[in-house]
């Protein structure tokens, strides 16, 4: 029973990995009504650049602050020089040229910093907290904490504030958003820079754990997008829930579900994601579109 | 022709209709009135199977419309338009009535990616008949332009053309003349009645537009809060006290 | 027309992509005056609003209160108090009604309306927007009832009215109406245009109104136009534009 | 730049240089004055770290070209091309350098699959397919494709020495796997399956992982479960590093662990922290140029001062490079050995090597190749990491002797 | 899927000239057919006129085109979208590859045999699409590609597990006269010619509207008498089957299958190519497949440190230039041309 529930938690943690980088897609897709490719390597490369003013010798947390504000000026140039001369064109037009800027800039990082990797410091100490037979490492539970807190952050931005309201209805209808006077363009570059601070986080979490390589967020960028499809990708509690439920569903499948075996255990999450969404297409927290003719 | 019975709809705690009845005979033209949110919108799509009625029944020529499904409507005669326009804004107008004639056709993958004479004399047919309607509408000119872009009005028109090029036996019309000026509402009723007695077509209409109603309708039935309130010929209707206090107003 | 007009418009050429849909277009508004514009199916009245408010590209000259207008994005030309009711409504679907309405007054400087830092603090009420919220409602009563359904599953009137009110939010200098009546029920028509005529009144709103239900059109209006195939064919008075011959046929058709 | 159809035929050594013996032998892409050689490296996707070997490679020839006047006097060319670990791309790209560049041979395919891949096409062609940069077993045993040949000890004879190893030191270890479900992961861990038949050795877990995966944390938990008393590492650089980083982590589970050659680079152990790494076995055959035993090392020292002169981009501690720079010399000595400058020449000169010495491989280590001996490495060398290096221990194992040939 | 942007432009394009029009449209079908016509003699002369290593090339565009041309049935005419394509790719090579493996099978037998297979997937996985829709849709295709990988793997006895399946490639028959890489083009060629036939015949009737109505509007559709969930599952297995003939004479022409050809970044590789090619459009699958074929080698000649930066810059760019992709590029082009030469 015990090992049941320490999987469960290794899950939580693995999950709450895959929540970070979905709570940026969700931001994203809040913001601009497009899935990004690009955002784990966004992501990775905002780590890079943390990775680089610490071998600069600043300290890790002055490290952190400047690379999130340079991903968010960085976010918000890429929306300016990268996607605006495509806005207005079909949806998988901006989406095809966030795969460019996957490519390039997966690239450019290998170029920069080459392929080898490189070790990250956790900001959390390394110990665990043991409780009945559970332990649960304070890198884990840091790590909730962070996702749990920006997953606050969004609710609250998306439900409760002005810039909020205004982005909903820049993503529902832009030419409407700009009839009531919204500026459009500042509000899709805010979200990109606001997506690429939270992808930032994300990046700086889970350098650490799976070592700084441009590669580093392949893996986790099909993971975060299963994570926010299950939650539904209008919100941000859903991707967190989302997130969790696919580490927790990973992890015990890769654990218990000895005959299907290591290899295949990636189809368990993707099966039960698959099982929910025909019984909501809408995700688990997503708003069913409402669509008269 | 068509018979409704007791028909409630439900959204969460709004009741679009609430126990609606009424006929329609062959061959009548029914006028649907009342205020904006009466239901007349959610009785059109519940008579589409859009959507799923929670109580009541609905027969059209002794069949029960309630356990067709959604696509099979057409097939059985049954077409309308869209309130606001429900188009295919990036088909051209020709192949957006051509869409209108799809139950008709029988064209599968198969033969159709073969391009097997019989898809070829359906081809023209269709065609044909499209290009016919095209015509009586004077939409010819724009048969060829995509749909999106269109003017409100020609759009209309084009709905029109496509809920009539599959010869439907009973047609719906959700605000046929909304944003017609009244030279072109006049214009319009006449088409509509010269089509009606060609294409020997039941129709249901709703619409604001009094003059309109009034002037074309055999019958009108009237719906407030999703409950039926008046039931009869226009005239009669149209000073019935309760359709003039929730729906006309005062001075029309 | 007034001497020192409101709004001005001067030779105003629009289209899409090639296509030219206005060929030179002049008229000008006084200030709290309301403007009528008919014409036919097509003739370019939607294209003159969406000029008017920056949804389109023009050439020409756009003057609202001396400030230069043409060629400024639209959400520039809001931020000046042009609102506008667009020809399909333009409502936010997946947001609800309350939200939409809202969004009507976001380019206003009441720094309170933001809905959220309002409930955070649990205050309701009292600001200027919430004011307007509420004279929204006693507008068109229908949306106070729906204030927390989402929007897109409102009735095609209901979802016009919604797109009025949104406009009113703004408490505009300007009032771009794109054939206001549409789909609304009787009774509604005449409300609107009692509505439209008493904040035109109250407020010194300056209309302007693209509508084919002329008699209503024409009853509140001062000036009107007639637009065809891009160009105005005839101007004046709401009692000279009534009195054409040409006009009564097209347009008064129906006297009901 | 399309020519004729006859561009594409090959010359013979009848209009080029040979002679005598040589006579009718091909001798495209090679003069008097000079050779060109062509190699398919993944630079783009999820395998690019490899394309770092590329660039010891060129920095060799570029120092031999300019200071030992080539080859046997022929200067050489080398054109890389990228096929992003993608097989139908490493096709493209192979038929590109034989057929548009008209490359006198392809010098190293990066990757099994894209070996494969083309092996079928160069052998049809003729065209030598030298020191194939995979150490799958089936470049050296299988007979119709004689223009092919590896250079590395392959997996299976790694994994012999392991077994070896562990048969010496803990004969009844039980042993968890963690390995890439790819051919280099099979071929490694049927080979020690193998090596290990007959002894109380046993395996005790076996986990796989796809390179697609975020991380093989979820693996190593379970390997932990079994309780082995070691593990077995095959895995590529990164994932390596996730699983010393896990192990190190685990606190309750200290396995003896092993880790595979391909991931036992110090740029794999160092971002784990060389504190946690320590007593971490693996084996090699080539020098690594963060040991400091090899810092007065004639060869490493021309190596650490021509890297810098002629590739002062890379970084010379970074054993890829130093692995493409012994793979280079190697060539050099194949070619010069070759009787005929002719393809050949040089897939006769393959696969007749004997005792080879490259200066870059270990002392004890030389190339051996036979009519039925298709791998020319086959000796290694364990070696331990202690403090911040990899400590050499034990004689070289050189497997063909201990083993016996390899079967297929 | 659609931009306002593409509607004002395609709409002021055909708003233009009105007046017959319906014999410009004749003389346009006219003139596309002779373009055709010119095109595929062109095609048929090349192969004798290029070096094996270009008729190679050729092949694989080929290839790819017939793979993008379901993908743009899918994606551009129905409205679906797929992350996920390279998976029919692969059953289709795969499915040939184990014919002509296990069973000695003749390599054109496997072809109708791959497709069908391929066919029969997409049926299989089409059903869930008619619940899903957008992404939600586009992450179960995603899943389906992602999950083919490990699954090849572990059938190794049929699949040949990591290590693939090595194949003899068709042998060219003694009368044609043909080398082995001009068959194998011709053998393309005509599997090419036969899909884009079939596509065509396919997207101007009766089902390629309801395709396109699907598109559009799926209300209105329904209304018509459209059934969502017939059209837009077998439009998923038509495309299914395009890509699966597409893998199967990839077969022919690579002679090796491992796993790791058809990794995910196949399918997203496709789908960036037809959207850079056209979506939706005739030249669309063509332009594409030249796309995905010549851009990577000319990114590495451009820069070959790091050929993935100059590879998404192309990405990036051509999406700049051509929103709407190649295709849209190239009409408007020949559109400015044309009329240049007219005024002249
Ligand atoms: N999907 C839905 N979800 C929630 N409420 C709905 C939905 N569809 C319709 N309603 C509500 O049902 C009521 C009836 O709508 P309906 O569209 O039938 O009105 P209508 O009579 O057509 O009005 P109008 O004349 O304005 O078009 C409206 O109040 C509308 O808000
Ligand atoms: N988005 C668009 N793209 C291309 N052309 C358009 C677009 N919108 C309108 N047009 C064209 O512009 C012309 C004028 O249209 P407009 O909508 O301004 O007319 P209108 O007077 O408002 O007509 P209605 O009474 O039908 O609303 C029409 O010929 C139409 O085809
Ligand atoms: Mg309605
Ligand atoms: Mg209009």
């Amino acid at each position: 029973m015990a090992g049941f529930l320490q999987e469960i938690v290794e899950g939580l943690g693995a999950g709450a990995i895959y929540a970070s980088l979905a709570l940026a897609l969700v931001l994203i897709y809040q913001f601009t009504g497009i899935v990004n490719f690009a955002q784990g390597e966004l992501a990775m490369f905002s780590a890079y650049i943390a990775w680089q003013f610490m071998a600069a010798g600043l300290p890790f947390w002055l490290a952190l602050v400047l690379t999130l504000a340079v991903s968010f000026v960085g976010g918000m140039l890429i929306e300016r020089v990268v996607i605006r001369p495509v806005e207005g064109a079909p949806e998988l037009t901006v989406v095809i040229v966030t795969v460019g800027l996957f490519i390039f800039v997966n690239a450019a990082a290998g170029w920069i910093w080459s392929f080898l990797i490189k070790d990250f410091p956790n900001p959390f100490p390394g110990g665990a907290i043991e409780a009945g037979g559970l332990s649960l490492g304070y890198s884990t539970l840091g790590i909730m904490a962070v996702v749990g807190v920006v997953m606050g952050l969004l609710y609250l931005l998306f439900q409760h504030t002005k810039v909020g309201l205004g982005m909903r209805a820049v993503a529902s209808n832009p030419s409407s958003a700009r009839l009531v006077g919204i500026r459009v363009g500042w509000t899709l570059a805010l979200g990109w820079g606001l997506a690429a601070t939270v992808g930032a986080v994300s990046g700086i979490l889970v350098a650490p754990l799976l070592f700084l390589e441009p590669n580093m967020m392949g893996g986790v960028l099909i993971y975060a997008f299963a994570a926010a499809t299950l939650g539904g990708f209008d919100s941000p509690v859903g991707a967190v829930v989302g997130g969790l439920v696919v580490g927790v569903a990973e992890t015990l499948a890769g654990a218990y579900v000895g005959f299907i075996g290591s290899d295949l255990k990636v189809g368990v999450p993707l099966v039960i994601i698959l099982f929910i969404l025909l019984l909501r297409p809408q995700g688990l927290f997503g708003r069913a579109a409402v669509e008269r003719a | 022709m068509l018979e409704v019975h007791d028909l409630t709809v439900r959204f969460g705690g709004i009741t679009a209709l609430d126990s609606v009845g009424f006929s329609v005979w062959s061959g009548e033209m029914v006028g649907l009135i009342g205020p904006n949110g009466a239901g007349k919108t959610t009785l059109f799509n519940c008579l589409t199977r859009r959507y799923d009625a929670d109580a009541g029944e609905v027969r059209y020529e002794e069949e029960n419309l309630l356990a067709v499904p959604p696509h099979a409507i057409a097939g059985l005669g049954i077409a309308r338009t869209f309130q606001n326009l429900g188009l295919f804004g990036h088909m051209s107008v020709r192949d957006n009535i051509l869409v209108g004639a799809h139950h008709t056709g029988g064209a599968g993958f198969l033969t159709a990616a073969l391009w097997l004479p019989r898809v070829r004399r359906e081809e023209a047919r269709l065609r044909a008949e499209a290009d016919s309607l095209l015509e009586r509408l004077a939409l010819t000119e724009v048969a060829d332009h995509p749909a999106a872009g269109l003017p409100f009005g020609t759009l209309k028109r084009v709905e029109l053309a496509r809920a009539l090029v599959g010869r439907p036996k009973l047609l719906l019309l959700d605000e046929p003349v909304n944003g017609l000026n009244s030279a072109e509402v006049e214009e319009f009723s006449g088409t509509l009645r010269a089509l009606r007695e060609e294409f020997d077509v039941t129709v249901v209409v709703v619409e604001h537009h009094m003059g309109f109603v009034m002037g074309i309708c055999d019958r009108v039935v009237c719906l407030d809060f999703g409950r039926k309130i008046a039931e009869g010929p226009p005239a009669e209707v149209q000073r019935d006290p309760g359709v003039m206090r929730a729906y006309l107003g005062t001075a029309i | 027309m007034s001497e020192n007009a409101f709004l001005t418009v001067t030779d105003l050429r629009a289209g899409y992509g090639g296509a030219r849909v206005l060929h030179g277009v002049s008229l000008a508004v006084g200030q709290g005056e309301i403007c009528a514009i008919l014409g036919p199916n097509g003739a370019g009245k939607t294209t003159l609003l969406r000029a008017l408010s920056g949804m389109v590209r023009v050439r020409g000259d756009v003057r609202l209160d001396g400030a230069d207008l043409s060629g400024r994005s639209p959400d520039t030309i809001a931020r000046q108090g042009v609102a506008h009711v667009p020809e399909g409504r333009g409502t936010f679907m997946p947001l609800t009604v309350e939200e939409n309405l809202r969004l009507g007054a976001f380019v206003r400087r009441d720094r309170r309306s933001l809905r959220g830092l309002r409930d955070l603090r649990g205050r309701r009420g009292g600001s200027a927007v919430d004011a307007d919220l509420e004279r929204v409602h006693t507008y068109f009563p229908v949306l106070k009832t729906r204030l927390k359904q989402v929007a897109g599953s409102l009735s095609g009137g209901e979802q016009q009215m919604l797109a009025i009110g949104r406009a009113l939010m703004l408490r505009p200098r300007l009032l771009l109406l794109d054939e206001p009546s549409l789909g609304l029920a009787p009774m509604v028509t005449q409300e609107l245009f009692r509505i439209v005529r008493a904040v035109n009144e109250e407020e010194r709103t300056t209309v302007v109104v693209v509508e084919q239900n002329a008699h209503l059109a024409l009853s509140i209006a001062q000036q009107a136009h007639v637009l065809e195939s891009g160009r105005i064919v005839l101007s004046g008075s709401a009692e000279q534009i009534r009195a054409d011959e040409q006009v009564a046929q097209s347009y008064l058709g129906y006297r009901v | 730049a399309c020519g004729g159809r006859e561009a594409a035929a090959p010359s013979t050594a009848a209009s080029g240089s040979g002679s005598g013996e040589c006579q009718g032998q091909q001798t495209t892409g090679i003069t008097d004055t000079s050779i060109k050689l062509g190699g398919i490296y993944p630079l783009s996707g999820p395998a690019s770290a490899y394309g770092d070997i590329p660039k010891g490679i060129k920095a060799y020839f570029d120092y031999i070209n300019a200071e030992k006047n080539g080859i046997g006097g022929r200067k050489v060319e080398f054109v890389v091309r990228d096929d992003g670990y993608q097989p139908p791309k490493a096709v493209e790209e192979a038929r590109r350098l034989v057929e548009q560049e008209q490359v006198f041979a392809l010098f190293q395919t990066l990757g099994t699959p894209s070996t494969t891949a083309t092996w079928d096409y160069t052998n049809q062609q003729k065209v030598p397919q030298v020191f194939v940069a995979t150490g799958a077993s089936k470049w050296g045993s299988d007979t119709a494709h004689p223009w092919t040949i590896g250079w590395q000890p392959n997996y299976i004879s790694e994994a012999r020495v392991y077994a070896q190893y562990l048969k010496q030191e803990r004969p009844d270890a039980k042993v968890a796997v963690l390995y890439q479900n790819d051919d280099f992961g099979k071929d490694l861990l049927g080979g020690f399956k193998k090596a290990i038949e007959g002894s109380k050795i046993t395996v005790a877990a076996e986990q796989s992982y796809e390179v697609s995966d975020p991380s093989v944390d979820p693996q190593m938990r379970n390997l932990a479960g079994s309780k082995a008393d070691v593990l077995l590492n095959i895995t590529t650089p990164k994932f390596g590093s996730q699983a010393l980083a896990a192990d190190a982590k685990n606190t309750s589970w200290n396995p003896l662990h092993i880790v595979n050659n391909v991931a036992a680079s110090i740029t794999v152990l160092k971002p784990v922290g060389f504190p946690n790494v320590q007593g971490v076995v693996s084996s090699t055959y080539y020098k690594d140029p963060n040991d400091p035993k090899w810092k007065d090392d004639p060869e490493m020292m021309l190596y650490y001062a021509k890297m810098k002169q002629y590739a002062p981009d890379a970084d010379p501690t970074v054993p890829y490079h130093t692995f493409g720079w012994a793979v280079a010399s190697s060539f050099h000595k194949a070619m010069e050995a070759a009787k005929c400058p002719t393809r050949e020449g040089l897939r006769d000169a393959m696969r007749a090597l004997q005792n080879v010495q490259v200066d870059m491989l270990l002392p004890g280590v030389t190339l051996n190749t036979a009519a039925d001996d298709g791998f020319p490495i086959e000796s290694m060398q364990l070696m331990k990491f202690q403090g911040e290096r990899w400590e050499l221990f034990g004689d070289v194992i050189d497997t063909r002797k201990e083993f016996g040939p390899l079967t297929n | 899927m659609s931009g306002p942007a593409e509607v004002t432009e395609k709409a002021a394009r055909a708003a233009a000239p009105t007046r017959g029009r319906s014999l410009a449209r004749v003389a346009t079908a006219r003139r596309q057919w002779i373009v055709m016509a010119v095109l595929l003699a062109v095609a048929c002369y090349a192969p004798f006129q290029l070096v094996p290593f270009r008729v190679f090339q050729l092949t694989m565009v080929l290839v790819y085109a017939v793979a993008l041309l379901g993908l743009n049935l899918l994606v551009g005419h129905a409205g679906q979208i797929s992350l996920g394509h390279g998976a029919f790719f692969a059953v289709g090579a795969y499915g040939s590859a184990i014919m002509i493996d296990r069973w000695d099978t003749p390599h054109l037998a496997t072809l109708p045999v791959a497709a069908a297979v391929a066919f029969a997937l997409g049926l299989a996985l089409g059903l869930p699409a008619m619940r899903l829709r957008g992404l939600y849709l586009a992450l179960v295709t995603l899943a389906i590609a992602i999950f083919l990988v490990p699954l090849l793997k572990r059938f190794e006895a049929v699949t040949g597990g990591s290590m693939g399946l090595t194949l003899g490639k068709p042998v060219p028959p003694a009368w044609t006269g043909l080398a082995e890489d001009q068959w194998l083009y011709f053998l393309a060629l005509a599997v090419t010619v036969v899909a884009f036939l079939l596509a065509h015949g396919l997207l101007r009737s009766r089902v390629g509207r309801a395709l396109h109505a699907v598109r559009d509007n799926e209300a209105a559709a329904e209304v018509m008498g459209v059934r969502l969930s017939f059209y837009k599952t077998l439009a998923f297995a038509w495309s299914a089957m395009f890509a699966g003939a597409a893998g199967c004479v990839y077969t022919w022409v690579i002679g090796f299958v491992s796993p790791d050809s058809f990794a995910l970044t196949l399918s997203i590789t496709l789908l960036a190519s037809i959207v850079v090619g056209g979506l939706g459009s005739f030249s669309g699958p063509l332009l594409g497949g030249l796309f995905m074929m010549f851009v990577p080698s000319i990114s590495q000649d451009v820069n070959d440190a790091a050929p993935g930066v100059i590879f998404g810059l192309l990405i990036i760019a051509v999406m700049y230039v051509a929103p709407t992709g190649l295709a849209g590029l190239a009409g408007r082009m020949t559109r400015s041309i044309t009329k240049i030469l007219r005024k002249e």
